[in-house]
């Protein structure tokens, strides 16, 4: 048997190993504890990589725990599809892609900055314990385990939040993420309940496979779409997001950026691969939408107004989010239209699976700035800042990208995207696109802000001593940054080696169910 | 791989706007270059222009403070923002209050339609 | 370094004029602000004012220096780039007119930096300006040829 | 009828977890509430794994009955309560760690984080 075939299995046992070999280890010292940490999560990206070459390659790729087929045949001849499977197609190889990078990235940072607080056996073995949750959610092919991916990244995350548990902030923002995300579970595990009391089945594909829209199906739809939304931030459920970004360690705030992006996958698979055509009305996808719009411009909105680096850049996770939900939610609008599709569909699905590539990548890297920052000066308030760009060049630089990249100036890759939602959401009705180019031009507004306050300006006494971060500090932010650069400079062989495979895979419902069915049970 | 991303209405060529830049920067560096270096280092001359005050050593007394900044904006949007203000009242029932109400309202509306 | 004689051939008439009004009651600004205005129009002379006198080739100051000005109008005075002229606009700036020997001046303005034209009036016309800073051009064609003598001599 | 009543139930405690969430102020309570709303879901399963006259899906004591009760809902339930634990674990430690912060377990008081 070729190894490639236990790559899904891999790339969710490295981490979970991690996470459970880091107390032994943290008992070896510092050291090797910081080996352990950045070892796990940079195995984690070259399996992340080879499963995506390899699902590239391949086409779909999926693994059975247990067996070799995930269906129980009895008998009497009835097969019950009961195994755990993992499927691995384009668009989780991607957006795993992207979660280890990021993850990588926020392990390489969280080693220097992490050093001076104890307890840090405890923050690897659940930062390695997020990262699997969070991979594990992009892998699943399997509605319940999709459930059980959720909680582990949720209680990994509520115990990262609240891990400088000595601030009582944290506490608070960890106890509101808490509670929203248990409630939101119990309604994605209702929905998981519902579909399978009506099918007989978990797995994502199989439902696909036999779904009737009623009003069961309907309601299922519903919970599973807000309780995602919720997680990913959309507006009105946005309010634990700004929180729980700015409380967390950054390295950890860095990680969230993608967990939350894993939710987003799960939103996707649910409307594209589970629902798919069959949803019939349009009333999802233009839900769908009009969430987008409302994250995008109130988020973008709150976030001009903050005096606090990290709050502000959580405020513009919601508006960013937006993007996502837009460009996604047009494609799902035309999904059954073939002509439509064609025309401008499949474009603003590119442009909102570009997106979430590019948003992960700059978000985590202006968090690692924004700590950065926090490490160097002990500050989080914009109002105390100020000239450090002379202190700190590198991280001035790279904050520049990012915060070009993220308010879409050209040639950077922000602008990339959001030229391909405008122009294609702009195809639906222009007063999508209005609201999307007003949004960038106010986070473009928010991030002259933030480095017209915080890097420019005369020096003051209170940062005389500041100095530049330590290398692996710069190093963890030097990977994302060549992330972006490359994204932006070869924007063509990006979108089709990495985006337009995703988005292919995306829109295909047929294929996703196929390759795990083979053609009927 | 420099190749041009077509968006359905046009396209976007990132070489062209590096070319575009170089050109810029070109440009900007020339006109820097033009300038007068004769004034008298060390002097008066190359000092901060502050109203003829002195310039405080100090920078934490003349630089505006985030919260100042786009002070106008939100005043002109000062009914907006206490609409949106007040809807972040930060306690965590409410929170999930918005949640449940929009899960709500989606699921009744789902059935409607 | 030294391409100064370049500079100095642009534009030579075009003088950038900046204000200093040190303590002054405002009616000499007022004039020198009509002066800007369409009846006198001094650009169509090439002449404008600039906020800075690091953009200015002529510093008028009005008013008597008070003694709180004194070193802001020495500041800004070292803080013009070669070559400068000064023009005194008022009595006030002459001789302290009403002024003269009041316990809080410093000045006149000679006491403190060098002037060049003297515009005498309370407050002067704007005609009366505008021929002293023509007045001023003079003089700085004079120091520009020592300057391009100093330059060619370096050279 | 009788079939739905389960449900029924799992109606009526969900919407008893979400008005306790709303209505109580206390924090304790209000994790008290997530339980509850845990609980109704655990029930929901359950109740969906029922079948009339079914036996336990294991061979050899299956007896002479065909209908056979699918394991799944059970080990589905099995592990949300392992999940519910943790999490209602978490919560009341952050709620402990929240009255040893800010003097007060009123949901009300505790919002130095907004705007």
């Amino acid at each position: 048997m070729n190894w490639n075939e236990h790559l899904p299995a891999l790339i969710l046992i490295i981490p979970l190993f991690g996470a459970f070999i880091a107390p032994v280890c943290s008992l070896g010292g510092k050291t090797a504890r910081n080996i352990l940490l950045v070892a796990i999560s940079f195995l984690t990206l070259i399996v992340a990589f080879m499963l995506w070459r390899h699902v590239l390659a391949n086409g779909i790729s999926y693994y059975v725990m247990g067996g070799d087929k995930f269906n129980l045949s009895l008998p009497s001849g009835m097969a019950l599809p009961v195994r755990i499977i993992l499927e691995v197609d384009a668009f989780s190889a991607f957006m795993a892609l992207c979660g280890a990078i990021v993850s990588f990235a926020g392990a390489l940072f969280s080693v220097n900055y992490m050093n001076r607080f104890t307890g840090m056996g405890r923050f690897v073995s659940l930062y390695c314990l997020l990262t699997a949750g969070m991979i594990g959610m992009m892998v699943t092919g399997d509605i319940f385990n999709f459930f059980i991916f959720i909680e582990i990244s949720s209680i990994a995350s509520f115990g990262l939040i609240a891990f400088w548990r000595d601030k009582p902030t944290a506490i608070e923002a960890s106890f509101k993420y808490a509670l929203i995300s248990q409630v939101g579970s119990m309604f994605i595990l209702i929905a998981a309940g519902a579909l399978y009391g009506r099918y007989n089945m978990l797995n994502m594909a199989a439902i696909g496979s036999v779904l009737k829209m009623g009003s069961m199906e309907k309601l299922v739809l519903v919970f599973l779409v807000g309780s995602l939304a919720m997680k990913c931030g959309t507006f009105p459920m946005h309010m634990w997001l700004p929180d729980a970004y700015a409380e967390a360690p950054t390295g950890v705030t860095c990680l969230l950026v993608a967990v939350s992006q894993a939710s987003l996958y799960g939103l996707m698979r649910v409307c594209f691969s589970i629902y798919g055509a069959t949803m019939g009305s349009s009333f999802i996808p233009w839900m769908l939408i009009v969430f987008g719009l409302a994250s995008m411009f109130f988020g973008v909105s709150m976030a001009v107004v903050q005096h606090e680096i990290k709050r502000l850049m959580g405020y513009h996770s919601v508006s960013q989010v937006g993007y996502m939900l837009l460009g996604l939610g047009v494609g799902l609008l035309v999904l059954d239209d073939a002509r439509a599709m064609a025309d401008y569909g499949f474009t603003a699905i590119k442009g909102g699976v570009f997106h979430i590539f590019n948003y992960t990548m700059y978000k985590a890297l202006l968090f690692l700035t924004a700590g950065a920052i926090y490490y160097a000066t002990g500050k989080k308030d914009l109002n105390e800042m100020g000239g450090l760009a002379r202190r700190m060049p590198y991280t001035t630089f790279m904050f520049v990208i990012a915060a070009a990249a993220i308010s879409g100036l050209p040639p950077f890759n922000g602008f990339v995207s959001k030229l391909l939602i405008y122009e294609s959401s702009f195809a639906v009705h222009p007063f999508l696109a209005v609201v999307a180019l007003v949004t960038s031009v106010l986070t473009l507004a928010s991030f002259v802000k933030v480095f017209q306050t915080a890097f420019l300006g005369p020096e003051k006494s209170s940062l005389a001593k500041v100095q530049e971060v330590p290398a692996a500090m710069l190093i963890g932010m030097v990977v994302l940054t060549a992330a972006i650069l490359g994204a932006s400079l070869f924007p063509s062989w990006t979108l089709s080696t990495l985006v337009e495979p995703a988005a292919r895979a995306l829109v295909d419902q047929s294929g996703y169910i196929g390759a795990i069915l083979g053609g009927g049970m | 791989m420099w190749g041009k991303v077509y968006t359905g209405f046009g396209y976007w060529d990132a070489s062209a706007w590096i070319l575009f830049f170089f050109i810029a920067a070109f440009f900007t560096l020339w006109l820097r270059s033009q300038g007068r270096s004769d004034y008298k280092k060390g002097t008066d001359q190359d000092e901060i222009y502050w109203s003829g005050n002195e310039v405080p050593e100090d920078g934490e007394d003349i630089t505006v403070p985030a919260s100042s900044a786009y002070w106008g904006f939100r005043k002109a949007l000062e009914p907006f923002y206490k609409g949106l203000l007040g809807m972040h009242t930060g306690i965590a029932t409410d929170i999930v209050g918005y949640y449940v109400i929009a899960v709500a309202f989606l699921a009744v509306f789902i059935l409607l339609v | 370094m030294m391409k100064l004689e370049k500079y100095l051939e642009i534009l030579p008439k075009s003088l950038w004029v900046t204000t200093c009004n040190s303590g002054s009651c405002n009616g000499c600004d007022i004039e020198i602000v009509a002066t800007i205005s369409p009846r006198y129009d001094i650009e169509r002379l090439g002449m404008k004012l600039v906020g800075t006198p690091r953009h200015a080739d002529v510093l008028i100051v009005t008013g008597p220096v008070t003694k709180y000005m004194t070193n802001r109008l020495r500041r800004i005075y070292n803080q013009m780039p070669d070559p400068k002229a000064v023009v005194a606009v008022g009595n006030c700036g002459a001789s302290g007119d009403v002024f003269y020997k009041s316990y809080n001046l410093d000045g006149p303005i000679d006491r403190i930096i060098p002037v060049d034209v003297y515009v005498h009036g309370c407050p002067p016309r704007p005609e009366a300006i505008i021929e002293g800073v023509a007045k001023a051009v003079l003089k700085l064609e004079r120091l520009r040829e020592d300057l391009k003598k100093a330059g060619e001599q370096q050279s | 009828m009788i079939g739905n009543a389960p449900f029924f139930v799992v109606g009526v405690l969900f919407l008893m977890g979400l008005l306790g969430i709303f209505m109580t102020k206390n924090l304790i309570k209000i994790a008290i509430a997530v339980s509850i709303l845990g609980s109704s879901v655990n029930i929901f399963l359950v109740a969906l794994g029922y079948r009339t006259g079914g036996t336990i899906p294991v061979h050899f004591l299956a007896g002479e009955g065909s209908t056979m009760v699918m394991p799944t809902p059970q080990a589905m339930t099995l592990t949300a309560i392992v999940i519910a634990l943790a999490t209602t674990a978490l919560l009341l430690s952050l709620i402990m760690l929240v009255w040893r912060h800010y003097g007060t377990i009123d949901v009300d008081e505790i919002r130095r984080l907004r705007g």
